[in-house]
């Protein structure tokens, strides 16, 4: 395979080529520069993940292959789970500046060499093999998305959430550092497999212990991960709609799939006997992380703060199922991220849609104002719905894997928070559905429904205009369309669990890594859809439209309900809220104490 | 939170991941007892298979220099961000007043401070290109001699001509040369594999170790590196000076 | 005393971090984050150290003598390329925020929040 | 150990602090500078001479010259704000 380099490659010189003839190359010349790139790209990372299915390879940058099991060099290491997210970034930069040709000024080449140096730290980070080399490109991603978070800098949030989002992920990642050291130091090696082969065969040290906790942490911090999550509503809610489709369709996923490769690689060896601890720690960070998102998801009314929490909720259930750290779980996972990457990419291009029409994305502005606009209602509509996990969907059949992976680990309840996530998250979006583009509940929010303080700004677009291009909403509707068919496509789902139990075979990924050996997989099993898993899912979906039913039509009961009651958890909620301040000072705060936490609860627990 | 809270919490949080961090680097071996393989090994490859004498810009640009093309990115996306951020909107009617602009003096330069450092400019692109090009052989490399580079047309803003420094150092000459040293170097590692069927396969004559021209193509990516770092500097260093020498009509919004 | 550098390290971390929280000011905060930054050369380049070993320069000695790991060098190299890369970002932020806000301290940097 | 090692940790741990505690930042740019400084020797006596050169040239050079102009940027702020505000 030559090509393995490439979706690295082309879009880093494509960038080159945009800045070099940025002062004279016409708005139409970058368009079709990037836009032909990000297709290249495509098309490599397709061909990649059809021969790793069923080949996965090693590709061995310069030629240095391993000496003696000994890696010189570094490995690009491309399995199935691995080039299947590069290819659903490249799709999503793809769509995103389609979605950004009539609507952006572009800035004259920049936007379009930074979207493409955003590619390729993307799929970089996907394919390689080489720890360090996998913080290089967390780095380049870092430092393209803080760029792109600011963009609109005449306004005041985005140089906030960029700053908020640059500080914390830098912190993240010298832990990563200071990680890397640690294994550097005790196994002499960088590639993953060849660290996860020297720590082998002996039970888990602190310095081990230590190491896994200042990576996972740091990767985490990109994930989003409660109580490292602040920058991410931050810097979501600010960012430019076609960067926010990246940064919540595939940027945080890939922290935690980092999280998953490091373990399974790495420390799955030297930690499998304490397993279950360890799956404790994830699963308890993750529920934290589902619930709380989901709430602060609920309470919003900034559109796009809304969909950045929606997007923290869902990666505490993708932990939840990576916790889970069994097949299965995982298998839940890849295949929810696949839908749920095209539906909040979609939904991210619904709310600028509204944006680019109304001028504004506060959800009370918005009232009723979407009435003219009835087909990007419906399609905000089914955008909840299958956020929600409505069966017969690709979420659907994710969250499915994720139940059984559960019950089968004996946590019972954890399909529970699963829902609770849905019900929040989905219920959030119909409610917006039904105020925006029906007209239903109220108007303004009044004094004794209100559950904080507005939060509003204006940001990207300030003036109303009359008409919607329609690619802007042609995009969306293709995205939402795959969002839902994707798992329905004979074969996709088996072939993902499939991919999964590749993914945690710790011994064979060593040996196709640093041997070279075609790798030699047991037969992996594949799950059935019980009548069971589409009755939990319809719960689901019908508690999110009675939840939004609720708040629509419902606020004037909550009147009747006595202040006692009320109060306490009204009080709660705000001094929750207020843990969001928007101070970087309390989010490095925060941050220093998850990983303390982290590493706290993993030295004790682990050994 | 209040100030208070906020330093409790993370006195309270930092005794934690103190007590953490010194778990995990009690298990380190003590300082100077490193046995690792890796750098045995290459220390090996390096003279033998590469005809380098320093080590470093070996693994910087050939064993590991994939990495090296992810970092030289970064510090490109980056740059394009410090300019991204700082550039001009519209509305902002941010001009250099002209008397400021034609004469900038930077606190208070004398004559002979600027007779000075015009006299140093020779010497400082000397150092910068000698430390570009002879990487493979002593401490230095694209990174150390770009950054040096970059120094150059500094002084001439330092010796109180903003304006001159421009007309040394026009700025989208300046961005061509950086995107151009970033091509480059990507284009190292394409020839790699265009030429010899790997990618960053290190296919040029290694030459005599300890030679000028040794290690293939490490000088031509040092090189590269070289052109990209200072014309990465100097366009960040323009965009600050753009800022600074310019004074803001209303900025608050 | 073998455990010193490492010992640095976690001061350096966790001083760095103070910084951070504890600033009024972007730009000292900015600062503060290099701090964190060395900390995690001075742990790699003492990992990579070995007792009376030279550079990992072949021009002036023997190739047989002993060198201290060359790796974790390249791996700091390109470390200290990102703090120049992040800081450099971070500054121009800074100065854009000062012209939006007015000001540099984290407390009246909000635009956003709950 | 070597004293010169023993003496340029201490002095990476003393700067590292006095970069922190600095008030003022122009006059934590000078402490940064000789924090660089410091970092510089260290990597030095740790046989990194690669390491240095890049240290010296990032921490004499290149970010002493961006901060200085983004400060000069903040005081032209400052005082413009205060002509505005005696107006």
């Amino acid at each position: 395979m030559h090509i393995v380099a490439l979706p690295v490659v082309v879009p880093m010189i494509g960038a080159a080529i945009l800045v070099g003839i940025r002062q004279w190359a016409p708005r139409l010349m970058n368009d079709v520069i990037a836009g032909a790139v990000a297709l290249a790209v495509v098309t490599l990372c397709t061909i990649l993940l059809a021969r790793a299915i069923h080949h996965p390879f090693a590709y061995w940058m310069g030629g240095w292959r391993p000496k003696d099991s000994v890696a010189i060099g570094i490995s690009f290491s491309i399995d199935s789970l691995g080039a299947g997210m590069a290819t659903l970034a490249a799709v999503l930069v793809a769509t995103a500046l389609i979605y950004s040709w009539r609507y952006f000024d572009g800035a004259d080449g920049l936007f379009h060499a930074l979207m493409l140096l955003f590619m390729a730290a993307m799929a970089g980070f996907c394919l390689t093999g080489d720890l360090f080399n996998m913080l290089v490109f967390f780095e380049l991603m870092g430092a393209v998305a803080y760029a792109l978070t600011a963009y609109r800098i005449e306004e005041r949030g985005p140089l906030q959430g960029a700053i908020n989002f640059a500080i914390s992920n830098s912190v993240g990642a010298y832990a990563i550092f200071v990680g890397i050291a640690l294994l550097y130091a005790r196994t002499g090696a960088l590639n993953m497999a060849q660290i996860g082969h020297a720590l082998d065969g002996r039970p888990a040290d602190p310095l081990v212990i230590v190491a896994m906790s200042l990576l996972f942490i740091g990767f985490l911090t990109k994930a989003a991960a409660v109580p490292v999550h602040f920058w991410l509503a931050d810097a979501h809610a600010v960012a430019p709609t076609p960067v926010c489709i990246l940064f919540s369709g595939v940027m945080a996923e890939l922290g935690l799939y980092a999280v998953a490769r490091l373990y399974w690689t790495i420390f799955a060896g030297a930690l499998g006997p304490h397993a279950e601890q360890l799956q404790a720690i994830l699963v308890a960070l993750g529920t934290v992380t589902a619930i709380w998102g989901g709430v602060m998801c609920y309470t919003q009314r900034h559109l796009k703060r809304l969909l950045a929490f929606s997007t923290i909720s869902h990666i505490g259930v993708f932990l939840c199922g990576i916790g889970l750290l069994s097949p299965r779980g995982l298998a839940g996972v890849a295949t929810w991220v696949a839908g749920h990457g095209f539906n909040k990419a979609a939904l991210f291009m619904l709310v600028g849609v509204l944006l680019h029409r109304f001028g504004t994305v506060d959800e009370f502005d918005l009232h009723g104002r979407g009435r003219e606009i009835r087909v990007v209602g419906v399609l905000f509509g089914i955008g909840g719905l299958l956020l929600s996990a409505v069966p017969g969907v690709t979420s659907f059949f994710g969250k499915s894997l994720l139940d059984s992976a559960a019950l089968e680990a004996h946590d019972p309840w954890l399909p529970a928070v699963f829902v609770i996530s849905s019900i929040l998250t989905g219920g959030a979006v119909l409610r917006v559905t039904g105020r925006v583009f029906m007209g239903w509940g109220a108007a303004q929010r009044e004094e004794d429904v209100q559950l904080a303080g507005a939060a509003r700004e204006s940001d990207e677009e300030t003036t109303s205009r009359d008409h919607t291009p329609p690619l802007m909403v042609a995009v969306p509707a293709v995205l939402l369309a795959g969002s839902i068919v994707l798992g329905l496509i004979p074969g996709v789902v088996p072939g993902i669990e499939r991919a999964a139990a590749h993914f945690q075979d710790h011994a064979a990924y060593a040996r196709w890594v640093l041997r070279g050996q075609p790798a030699q997989f047991a037969p992996a099993s594949t799950s059935h859809i019980e009548t069971f898993d589409y009755l939990y899912a319809a719960g689901g979906t019908v508690g999110a439209l009675a939840l939004a039913a609720l708040t629509l039509f419902g606020y004037r009961l909550v009147r009747r309900v006595p202040n006692a009651l009320l109060g306490p958890p009204r009080t709660a909620l705000t001094a929750f809220r207020r843990l969001h301040s928007g101070h970087i000072g309390d989010y490095i705060a925060w941050w220093t104490a998850g990983a303390a936490a982290l590493g706290g609860a993993s030295l004790v627990l682990l050994r | 939170m209040t100030r208070t809270t906020r330093l409790v919490l993370f006195g309270i949080a930092a005794a934690g991941f103190g007590v953490v961090l010194a778990y995990g680097l009690a298990g380190l071996p003590a300082f100077g007892d490193y046995q690792g393989v890796y750098g045995h090994v290459i220390d090996g490859i390096g003279v033998t298979e590469r005809h380098a004498t320093d080590l470093v810009t070996a693994i910087n640009f050939d064993i590991r220099g994939f990495d090296t093309l992810g970092e030289e990115f970064i510090l490109f996306g980056s740059v394009l961000g410090v300019v991204l951020i700082l550039r001009q909107m519209r509305g902002e009617h941010d001009r250099p007043r002209q008397h400021e602009a034609d004469e900038h003096t930077f606190a208070g330069a004398s004559e002979a401070l600027r007779a000075l450092s015009l006299a140093v400019i020779p010497a400082i692109l000397a150092i910068g290109i000698y430390i570009v090009v002879h990487g493979q052989l002593t401490p230095g490399g694209g990174f150390q001699g770009g950054v040096i580079l970059a120094a150059g047309p500094l002084v001439v803003f330092l010796a109180g001509r903003y304006l001159r420094m421009r007309l040394v150092a026009p700025e989208t000459l300046v961005e061509i040369g950086e995107a151009a040293g970033a091509l480059g170097y990507a284009l190292v590692g394409l020839s790699g594999l265009v030429l010899a069927g790997v990618f960053f396969k290190n296919f040029l004559p290694l030459g005599i170790s300890g030679h000028l021209l040794s290690g293939g193509q490490l000088d031509v990516a040092s090189t590269a590196v070289g052109l990209e770092v200072s014309g990465a500097f100097l366009v960040a260093f323009s965009e600050f000076l753009d800022q600074a020498i310019v004074v803001s009509g209303s900025p608050r919004s | 005393m073998t455990f010193l550098p490492y010992a640095i390290a976690a001061w350096l971390f966790l001083v760095g971090l103070y910084g951070i929280v504890s600033s009024r000011n972007l730009i000292r905060a900015i600062l503060s984050l290099t701090v964190v930054q060395s900390a995690t050369y001075v742990v790699l380049l003492g990992v990579g150290y070995s007792k009376g070993a030279q550079a990992p320069i072949f021009a002036d000695i023997p190739q047989t003598s002993k060198a201290v790991d060359p790796v974790v060098q390249v791996l700091v190299l390109t470390d200290v390329v990102i703090e120049a890369t992040v800081t450099a970002m971070l500054l121009a932020l800074a100065v854009q925020a000062y012209k939006r806000f007015g000001s540099l301290d984290p407390q009246d940097l909000r635009a956003i929040q709950d | 150990m070597t004293i010169l090692q023993i003496a340029a940790l201490a002095a990476v741990a003393v700067g590292g602090g006095a970069v922190v505690a600095a008030g003022d930042p122009l006059r934590q740019t000078l402490v940064l500078s000789i924090y660089g400084m410091a970092l510089t020797m260290l990597f030095f006596v740790f046989q990194a001479p690669d390491v240095a050169l890049s240290e010296i040239v990032v921490s004499t050079v290149g970010l002493p010259v961006m901060i200085l102009l983004a400060l000069r940027k903040v005081r032209q702020h400052e005082r413009a704000q205060k002509e505005r505000d005696e107006q």
